[in-house]
Protein backbone atom coordinates (compact mmCIF):
# COMPACT_ATOMS: atom_id res chain seq x y z
CA UNK A 1 0.00 0.00 0.00
CA UNK A 2 1.82 3.39 -1.07
CA UNK A 3 1.11 7.12 0.48
CA UNK A 4 1.20 9.81 -1.62
CA UNK A 5 1.17 13.29 -1.26
CA UNK A 6 0.34 15.44 -4.89
CA UNK A 7 -0.74 18.71 -5.18
CA UNK A 8 -3.09 19.39 -8.25
CA UNK A 9 -4.84 22.61 -9.96
CA UNK A 10 -8.12 20.49 -10.48
CA UNK A 11 -11.24 19.84 -8.22
CA UNK A 12 -10.90 17.15 -5.82
CA UNK A 13 -12.87 13.87 -5.63
CA UNK A 14 -12.38 13.74 -1.81
CA UNK A 15 -13.86 10.11 -1.80
CA UNK A 16 -11.99 8.63 -4.43
CA UNK A 17 -8.28 10.23 -2.51
CA UNK A 18 -9.68 8.73 0.37
CA UNK A 19 -10.39 4.70 -1.27
CA UNK A 20 -6.86 4.95 -2.85
CA UNK A 21 -5.29 4.32 0.70
CA UNK A 22 -7.39 1.22 1.98
CA UNK A 23 -5.34 -1.56 2.37
CA UNK A 24 -6.78 -4.68 3.56
CA UNK A 25 -5.15 -4.65 7.28
CA UNK A 26 -7.32 -1.86 8.19
CA UNK A 27 -10.19 -1.37 9.48
CA UNK A 28 -10.80 2.93 9.72
CA UNK A 29 -10.12 5.51 7.06
CA UNK A 30 -10.29 9.15 8.91
CA UNK A 31 -10.75 11.84 6.57
CA UNK A 32 -9.99 15.58 6.27
CA UNK A 33 -11.92 17.63 4.04
CA UNK A 34 -10.51 21.62 4.28
CA UNK A 35 -12.68 23.54 1.73
CA UNK A 36 -13.27 27.26 1.29
CA UNK A 37 -15.67 29.10 3.68
CA UNK A 38 -17.60 32.01 2.38
CA UNK A 39 -16.82 34.35 5.79
CA UNK A 40 -13.52 34.85 7.00
CA UNK A 41 -13.70 37.06 10.70
CA UNK A 42 -16.91 38.20 9.05
CA UNK A 43 -15.08 39.46 5.75
CA UNK A 44 -17.03 37.37 2.39
CA UNK A 45 -14.58 36.29 0.21
CA UNK A 46 -15.66 35.81 -3.57
CA UNK A 47 -13.20 32.80 -3.77
CA UNK A 48 -9.05 32.21 -2.66
CA UNK A 49 -5.78 31.56 -4.46
CA UNK A 50 -3.29 29.01 -3.54
CA UNK A 51 0.02 28.82 -4.68
CA UNK A 52 3.12 26.81 -3.41
CA UNK A 53 6.75 26.29 -3.70
CA UNK A 54 5.76 22.90 -5.48
CA UNK A 55 8.99 21.27 -5.12
CA UNK A 56 9.76 22.29 -1.64
CA UNK A 57 5.58 21.57 -0.49
CA UNK A 58 5.92 17.94 -1.71
CA UNK A 59 9.08 17.37 0.05
CA UNK A 60 8.06 18.80 3.07
CA UNK A 61 4.55 16.29 2.53
CA UNK A 62 6.55 13.64 2.09
CA UNK A 63 8.68 14.05 5.55
CA UNK A 64 5.35 14.29 7.34
CA UNK A 65 3.78 11.31 6.02
CA UNK A 66 7.37 9.20 7.11
CA UNK A 67 7.17 10.63 10.32
CA UNK A 68 3.50 10.34 10.84
CA UNK A 69 4.20 6.33 9.65
CA UNK A 70 6.53 5.88 12.17
CA UNK A 71 4.69 7.91 15.32
CA UNK A 72 1.18 6.41 14.28
CA UNK A 73 0.11 2.75 14.49
CA UNK A 74 -1.17 3.15 10.99
CA UNK A 75 -0.85 2.01 7.16
CA UNK A 76 -1.51 5.03 4.30
CA UNK A 77 -1.38 8.63 4.04
CA UNK A 78 -2.38 10.43 1.17
CA UNK A 79 -2.80 14.28 1.52
CA UNK A 80 -3.72 16.39 -1.97
CA UNK A 81 -3.69 20.17 -1.64
CA UNK A 82 -5.29 22.04 -4.26
CA UNK A 83 -4.04 25.28 -5.97
CA UNK A 84 -4.86 28.21 -8.21
CA UNK A 85 -8.05 29.78 -7.92
CA UNK A 86 -10.97 28.13 -5.81
CA UNK A 87 -14.42 28.43 -5.40
CA UNK A 88 -16.58 29.16 -2.02
CA UNK A 89 -17.21 25.40 -1.29
CA UNK A 90 -14.35 23.55 -3.05
CA UNK A 91 -12.20 21.34 -1.48
CA UNK A 92 -8.56 23.40 -0.59
CA UNK A 93 -7.16 20.23 1.04
CA UNK A 94 -7.77 16.16 1.71
CA UNK A 95 -5.82 14.03 4.51
CA UNK A 96 -6.26 10.92 4.41
CA UNK A 97 -5.28 8.15 7.28
CA UNK A 98 -5.71 4.36 7.13
CA UNK A 99 -5.31 2.49 9.72
CA UNK A 100 -6.38 -0.92 11.23
CA UNK A 101 -8.03 0.90 14.71
CA UNK A 102 -9.91 4.29 14.23
CA UNK A 103 -8.30 5.71 17.38
CA UNK A 104 -4.63 6.28 15.87
CA UNK A 105 -5.92 7.11 12.15
CA UNK A 106 -8.07 10.17 14.39
CA UNK A 107 -4.61 11.44 15.85
CA UNK A 108 -2.62 11.15 12.94
CA UNK A 109 -4.88 12.67 10.59
CA UNK A 110 -5.11 15.95 13.05
CA UNK A 111 -1.52 16.00 13.84
CA UNK A 112 -1.08 16.00 9.82
CA UNK A 113 -3.26 18.74 9.00
CA UNK A 114 -1.84 20.93 12.26
CA UNK A 115 1.75 20.12 11.01
CA UNK A 116 0.82 20.96 7.21
CA UNK A 117 -0.59 23.87 8.11
CA UNK A 118 2.61 24.68 9.98
CA UNK A 119 5.36 23.51 7.83
CA UNK A 120 4.00 22.97 3.88
CA UNK A 121 5.08 26.10 2.05
CA UNK A 122 1.49 27.03 0.22
CA UNK A 123 0.21 30.04 0.46
CA UNK A 124 -3.49 31.61 0.32
CA UNK A 125 -4.48 34.74 -1.03
CA UNK A 126 -7.54 36.17 -0.45
CA UNK A 127 -10.40 38.31 -2.64
CA UNK A 128 -12.51 40.14 -1.29
CA UNK A 129 -15.47 42.47 -3.79
CA UNK A 130 -13.06 45.16 -2.56
CA UNK A 131 -9.37 43.58 -2.69
CA UNK A 132 -7.00 40.76 -2.16
CA UNK A 133 -4.87 39.60 0.98
CA UNK A 134 -2.13 36.97 1.15
CA UNK A 135 -2.58 35.23 4.44
CA UNK A 136 0.16 34.67 6.73
CA UNK A 137 0.23 31.77 9.39
CA UNK A 138 0.36 32.53 12.01
CA UNK A 139 4.33 32.99 13.40
CA UNK A 140 3.90 31.81 16.71
CA UNK A 141 2.78 28.14 15.55
CA UNK A 142 5.00 28.35 12.34
CA UNK A 143 8.78 27.77 13.76
CA UNK A 144 9.52 24.58 10.91
CA UNK A 145 13.17 24.76 11.72
CA UNK A 146 12.34 23.63 15.45
CA UNK A 147 10.47 20.52 13.84
CA UNK A 148 13.04 18.84 11.45
CA UNK B 1 29.02 32.79 -7.54
CA UNK B 2 25.35 32.67 -8.69
CA UNK B 3 22.31 31.79 -6.14
CA UNK B 4 19.23 31.26 -7.47
CA UNK B 5 16.71 33.53 -5.13
CA UNK B 6 13.07 32.88 -5.06
CA UNK B 7 9.43 34.59 -3.97
CA UNK B 8 6.39 33.53 -3.14
CA UNK B 9 3.05 35.09 -2.36
CA UNK B 10 2.77 38.25 -0.33
CA UNK B 11 7.27 38.21 -0.64
CA UNK B 12 6.72 37.52 -4.70
CA UNK B 13 3.90 40.81 -4.48
CA UNK B 14 6.14 42.93 -2.58
CA UNK B 15 9.14 42.43 -4.52
CA UNK B 16 7.41 42.32 -8.53
CA UNK B 17 9.61 39.52 -8.94
CA UNK B 18 9.10 35.56 -8.41
CA UNK B 19 12.49 34.85 -9.43
CA UNK B 20 16.23 36.29 -9.92
CA UNK B 21 19.60 34.78 -9.58
CA UNK B 22 21.89 36.79 -7.14
CA UNK B 23 25.51 37.20 -7.58
CA UNK B 24 26.96 36.54 -4.22
CA UNK B 25 30.57 36.23 -3.05
CA UNK B 26 31.86 32.43 -2.41
CA UNK B 27 31.33 30.99 1.00
CA UNK B 28 28.62 33.72 1.53
CA UNK B 29 26.43 32.48 4.69
CA UNK B 30 22.75 32.50 4.24
CA UNK B 31 21.73 34.83 6.91
CA UNK B 32 23.95 37.59 4.62
CA UNK B 33 22.44 36.74 1.65
CA UNK B 34 18.85 37.51 3.27
CA UNK B 35 20.35 40.87 5.34
CA UNK B 36 21.49 41.69 1.28
CA UNK B 37 18.04 41.00 -0.39
CA UNK B 38 16.19 42.91 1.90
CA UNK B 39 18.51 45.72 1.52
CA UNK B 40 17.50 45.31 -2.07
CA UNK B 41 13.61 45.14 -1.43
CA UNK B 42 12.87 48.00 1.22
CA UNK B 43 9.19 47.22 -0.16
CA UNK B 44 9.78 43.32 2.09
CA UNK B 45 9.09 45.52 5.24
CA UNK B 46 9.89 46.52 8.57
CA UNK B 47 12.62 44.85 10.68
CA UNK B 48 9.97 43.16 12.47
CA UNK B 49 8.29 41.95 9.40
CA UNK B 50 11.56 40.56 8.32
CA UNK B 51 11.99 38.67 11.98
CA UNK B 52 9.15 36.88 10.41
CA UNK B 53 9.90 35.67 7.20
CA UNK B 54 11.06 32.36 6.62
CA UNK B 55 13.83 31.38 4.42
CA UNK B 56 15.09 28.22 2.77
CA UNK B 57 17.62 26.69 0.91
CA UNK B 58 17.33 23.74 -1.29
CA UNK B 59 14.38 23.76 -0.37
CA UNK B 60 15.23 22.76 3.24
CA UNK B 61 14.00 25.58 5.86
CA UNK B 62 17.01 27.07 7.00
CA UNK B 63 18.53 28.58 9.68
CA UNK B 64 21.00 31.21 8.70
CA UNK B 65 24.08 29.83 8.90
CA UNK B 66 24.39 27.61 6.06
CA UNK B 67 27.51 28.41 3.74
CA UNK B 68 25.83 29.01 0.05
CA UNK B 69 27.44 27.19 -3.11
CA UNK B 70 26.96 28.05 -6.97
CA UNK B 71 23.95 27.11 -8.16
CA UNK B 72 22.17 27.30 -4.74
CA UNK B 73 18.37 27.99 -4.62
CA UNK B 74 17.09 30.09 -1.74
CA UNK B 75 13.57 31.03 -1.26
CA UNK B 76 12.14 33.96 1.04
CA UNK B 77 8.51 33.89 2.28
CA UNK B 78 5.91 34.23 4.65
CA UNK B 79 4.64 32.17 7.13
CA UNK B 80 3.00 29.50 5.27
CA UNK B 81 -0.99 29.74 5.41
CA UNK B 82 -1.92 26.51 2.98
CA UNK B 83 -4.97 23.80 4.70
CA UNK C 1 -28.34 22.58 6.23
CA UNK C 2 -29.87 18.96 6.86
CA UNK C 3 -28.53 16.13 9.10
CA UNK C 4 -29.43 13.05 8.77
CA UNK C 5 -29.14 9.30 9.56
CA UNK C 6 -29.91 6.27 6.89
CA UNK C 7 -29.88 2.37 7.18
CA UNK C 8 -29.02 1.05 3.66
CA UNK C 9 -28.49 -2.14 1.66
CA UNK C 10 -26.79 -0.85 -1.17
CA UNK C 11 -23.11 0.30 -1.00
CA UNK C 12 -22.28 3.58 0.26
CA UNK C 13 -20.47 6.25 -1.65
CA UNK C 14 -18.30 7.64 1.24
CA UNK C 15 -17.59 11.01 -0.63
CA UNK C 16 -20.45 11.61 -1.98
CA UNK C 17 -22.31 11.04 1.69
CA UNK C 18 -19.07 13.56 3.31
CA UNK C 19 -20.76 16.23 0.55
CA UNK C 20 -24.11 16.16 1.29
CA UNK C 21 -23.40 17.95 4.72
CA UNK C 22 -21.19 21.04 3.73
CA UNK C 23 -22.81 23.93 4.35
CA UNK C 24 -21.02 27.74 4.01
CA UNK C 25 -20.69 28.36 7.20
CA UNK C 26 -18.10 25.84 7.24
CA UNK C 27 -14.29 25.06 6.56
CA UNK C 28 -13.72 21.49 7.04
CA UNK C 29 -15.74 18.20 7.43
CA UNK C 30 -13.82 15.15 9.16
CA UNK C 31 -15.50 11.84 8.26
CA UNK C 32 -14.48 8.54 9.44
CA UNK C 33 -15.24 5.30 7.08
CA UNK C 34 -15.48 1.94 8.69
CA UNK C 35 -15.08 -1.00 6.50
CA UNK C 36 -14.59 -4.75 6.86
CA UNK C 37 -11.02 -5.97 8.01
CA UNK C 38 -9.96 -9.12 6.06
CA UNK C 39 -8.67 -10.56 9.27
CA UNK C 40 -10.06 -10.10 13.15
CA UNK C 41 -7.85 -11.27 16.09
CA UNK C 42 -5.95 -13.10 13.45
CA UNK C 43 -9.10 -14.94 11.56
CA UNK C 44 -9.66 -14.52 8.04
CA UNK C 45 -13.66 -13.10 7.24
CA UNK C 46 -15.52 -14.17 3.91
CA UNK C 47 -17.85 -11.97 4.77
CA UNK C 48 -19.83 -9.77 7.45
CA UNK C 49 -23.72 -9.68 7.82
CA UNK C 50 -25.05 -6.32 9.55
CA UNK C 51 -28.48 -6.77 10.88
CA UNK C 52 -30.31 -3.73 12.81
CA UNK C 53 -33.62 -2.81 14.93
CA UNK C 54 -34.06 -0.56 12.12
CA UNK C 55 -36.53 1.91 13.73
CA UNK C 56 -34.51 1.91 16.56
CA UNK C 57 -31.51 2.32 15.54
CA UNK C 58 -32.50 5.42 13.40
CA UNK C 59 -34.09 6.56 16.70
CA UNK C 60 -30.76 6.20 18.42
CA UNK C 61 -28.75 7.63 15.90
CA UNK C 62 -31.33 10.86 15.44
CA UNK C 63 -31.06 11.34 19.41
CA UNK C 64 -26.78 10.94 18.61
CA UNK C 65 -26.81 13.57 16.37
CA UNK C 66 -28.70 15.61 18.53
CA UNK C 67 -26.65 15.71 21.37
CA UNK C 68 -23.65 15.96 19.30
CA UNK C 69 -24.89 19.05 17.55
CA UNK C 70 -25.46 20.54 21.14
CA UNK C 71 -22.33 19.52 22.41
CA UNK C 72 -19.56 20.42 19.89
CA UNK C 73 -19.35 23.66 17.48
CA UNK C 74 -20.57 21.80 14.66
CA UNK C 75 -23.39 22.45 11.69
CA UNK C 76 -24.02 19.36 10.85
CA UNK C 77 -23.66 15.50 10.78
CA UNK C 78 -24.23 12.53 8.47
CA UNK C 79 -24.00 8.90 9.42
CA UNK C 80 -25.14 6.50 7.32
CA UNK C 81 -24.95 2.34 8.08
CA UNK C 82 -24.71 -0.53 5.68
CA UNK C 83 -26.75 -3.57 6.56
CA UNK C 84 -27.11 -6.97 5.03
CA UNK C 85 -23.95 -8.72 3.22
CA UNK C 86 -20.75 -7.08 3.02
CA UNK C 87 -17.27 -8.04 1.08
CA UNK C 88 -14.03 -7.65 2.84
CA UNK C 89 -13.16 -3.64 2.31
CA UNK C 90 -16.94 -2.78 1.79
CA UNK C 91 -17.89 0.72 3.49
CA UNK C 92 -19.97 -0.65 7.12
CA UNK C 93 -20.69 2.86 8.65
CA UNK C 94 -19.66 6.61 7.49
CA UNK C 95 -19.74 9.23 9.89
CA UNK C 96 -19.39 12.69 8.28
CA UNK C 97 -18.96 15.76 10.91
CA UNK C 98 -18.55 19.39 9.29
CA UNK C 99 -17.83 22.41 11.30
CA UNK C 100 -16.78 25.82 10.97
CA UNK C 101 -13.03 24.38 12.20
CA UNK C 102 -11.12 21.14 12.07
CA UNK C 103 -10.98 20.84 15.75
CA UNK C 104 -14.52 20.54 16.91
CA UNK C 105 -15.14 18.59 13.76
CA UNK C 106 -12.78 16.15 15.05
CA UNK C 107 -13.74 15.74 18.58
CA UNK C 108 -17.35 14.88 17.64
CA UNK C 109 -17.12 12.49 14.17
CA UNK C 110 -14.77 10.16 17.15
CA UNK C 111 -17.82 10.95 19.76
CA UNK C 112 -20.34 9.77 17.50
CA UNK C 113 -18.53 6.40 16.43
CA UNK C 114 -17.38 5.77 20.26
CA UNK C 115 -20.94 6.30 20.82
CA UNK C 116 -22.71 4.65 17.78
CA UNK C 117 -20.88 1.38 18.80
CA UNK C 118 -21.80 1.13 22.09
CA UNK C 119 -25.68 2.06 21.75
CA UNK C 120 -27.25 1.46 18.57
CA UNK C 121 -28.73 -1.72 18.15
CA UNK C 122 -26.78 -3.22 14.91
CA UNK C 123 -25.40 -6.38 14.98
CA UNK C 124 -22.00 -7.90 12.62
CA UNK C 125 -21.90 -11.64 12.24
CA UNK C 126 -18.63 -12.82 10.96
CA UNK C 127 -18.62 -15.69 8.42
CA UNK C 128 -15.82 -17.70 8.39
CA UNK C 129 -14.97 -20.81 6.27
CA UNK C 130 -16.01 -23.03 9.35
CA UNK C 131 -18.50 -21.27 10.58
CA UNK C 132 -20.18 -18.13 11.60
CA UNK C 133 -20.20 -16.19 15.03
CA UNK C 134 -22.62 -13.17 16.55
CA UNK C 135 -20.62 -10.87 17.44
CA UNK C 136 -21.09 -9.50 20.78
CA UNK C 137 -20.20 -5.65 21.63
CA UNK C 138 -18.37 -5.15 24.65
CA UNK C 139 -20.44 -4.84 27.75
CA UNK C 140 -18.03 -2.90 30.40
CA UNK C 141 -19.09 -0.16 27.59
CA UNK C 142 -21.88 -0.74 26.37
CA UNK C 143 -24.29 0.14 29.38
CA UNK C 144 -26.60 2.58 27.32
CA UNK C 145 -28.93 3.15 29.94
CA UNK C 146 -26.26 4.98 31.90
CA UNK C 147 -26.19 7.61 28.40
CA UNK C 148 -29.47 8.44 28.19
CA UNK D 1 -52.84 -8.38 26.63
CA UNK D 2 -50.23 -8.91 23.63
CA UNK D 3 -46.98 -7.65 23.67
CA UNK D 4 -44.85 -7.56 21.02
CA UNK D 5 -41.93 -9.47 21.24
CA UNK D 6 -38.64 -9.45 19.16
CA UNK D 7 -35.50 -10.86 18.89
CA UNK D 8 -32.05 -9.62 16.96
CA UNK D 9 -28.73 -11.55 15.23
CA UNK D 10 -27.41 -13.87 18.43
CA UNK D 11 -31.22 -13.69 20.39
CA UNK D 12 -32.69 -14.08 17.15
CA UNK D 13 -30.34 -17.26 16.19
CA UNK D 14 -30.93 -18.72 19.44
CA UNK D 15 -34.77 -19.01 20.30
CA UNK D 16 -35.35 -19.51 16.49
CA UNK D 17 -37.70 -16.61 15.94
CA UNK D 18 -37.57 -12.95 15.56
CA UNK D 19 -41.07 -12.10 16.55
CA UNK D 20 -43.83 -13.56 18.56
CA UNK D 21 -46.88 -12.12 20.39
CA UNK D 22 -46.67 -12.88 23.83
CA UNK D 23 -49.68 -12.93 26.36
CA UNK D 24 -48.75 -10.98 29.51
CA UNK D 25 -50.84 -9.83 32.75
CA UNK D 26 -52.34 -6.44 32.72
CA UNK D 27 -49.50 -4.24 34.49
CA UNK D 28 -47.12 -6.45 34.17
CA UNK D 29 -43.02 -5.31 34.59
CA UNK D 30 -40.57 -5.47 31.84
CA UNK D 31 -38.20 -7.21 34.36
CA UNK D 32 -40.90 -10.19 34.60
CA UNK D 33 -41.93 -10.56 30.85
CA UNK D 34 -37.90 -10.46 30.64
CA UNK D 35 -37.63 -13.78 32.96
CA UNK D 36 -40.63 -15.01 32.04
CA UNK D 37 -38.97 -15.05 28.09
CA UNK D 38 -35.89 -16.78 29.58
CA UNK D 39 -37.75 -19.39 31.16
CA UNK D 40 -39.72 -20.09 27.90
CA UNK D 41 -36.58 -20.39 25.57
CA UNK D 42 -33.39 -21.77 27.33
CA UNK D 43 -31.19 -21.44 24.65
CA UNK D 44 -31.17 -17.75 25.35
CA UNK D 45 -28.22 -19.27 28.18
CA UNK D 46 -26.67 -19.41 31.26
CA UNK D 47 -27.79 -16.26 33.66
CA UNK D 48 -24.95 -14.71 33.46
CA UNK D 49 -25.41 -14.54 29.41
CA UNK D 50 -28.72 -13.63 30.38
CA UNK D 51 -27.92 -10.61 32.68
CA UNK D 52 -25.35 -9.15 29.65
CA UNK D 53 -28.76 -8.94 27.57
CA UNK D 54 -30.74 -5.60 27.04
CA UNK D 55 -34.03 -5.10 26.57
CA UNK D 56 -35.99 -1.86 24.48
CA UNK D 57 -39.44 -1.04 25.59
CA UNK D 58 -41.14 0.76 22.47
CA UNK D 59 -37.66 1.28 21.06
CA UNK D 60 -36.13 2.70 24.31
CA UNK D 61 -33.44 1.15 26.15
CA UNK D 62 -35.11 -0.44 29.03
CA UNK D 63 -34.45 -0.65 33.22
CA UNK D 64 -36.57 -3.62 33.67
CA UNK D 65 -39.49 -1.14 35.62
CA UNK D 66 -41.35 -0.52 32.76
CA UNK D 67 -44.76 -1.12 32.66
CA UNK D 68 -46.24 -2.65 29.83
CA UNK D 69 -49.52 -1.88 28.30
CA UNK D 70 -51.30 -3.60 25.21
CA UNK D 71 -49.49 -3.42 22.06
CA UNK D 72 -46.19 -2.56 23.34
CA UNK D 73 -43.22 -3.78 21.43
CA UNK D 74 -39.83 -5.32 23.87
CA UNK D 75 -36.81 -6.44 22.22
CA UNK D 76 -34.28 -9.07 24.02
CA UNK D 77 -30.91 -8.40 22.09
CA UNK D 78 -26.91 -8.54 22.99
CA UNK D 79 -24.37 -5.92 23.59
CA UNK D 80 -24.59 -4.00 20.23
CA UNK D 81 -21.56 -4.87 17.52
CA UNK D 82 -22.18 -2.19 14.96
CA UNK D 83 -19.67 0.41 13.03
Amino acid sequence: MESFCELTDCEIDVGKTARRIVPESCGATVTLDGYVRRFTKGRESLHLFYEAYDEMALAEMDKLVKTALERFDIRAVGIVHRLGKLEIGETSVVISVAAPHRRAAFEACEWLIVELKRTVPIWKKEVYADGEVWVEGDPSVSEPSGSH
Amino acid sequence: MRIKVLFFGATAAETGTRELSWDAEEGMMSIDLKNAIFAEYPTLGSKDRQNALHMSVNREYASGDEILSEGDEVALFTAVSGG
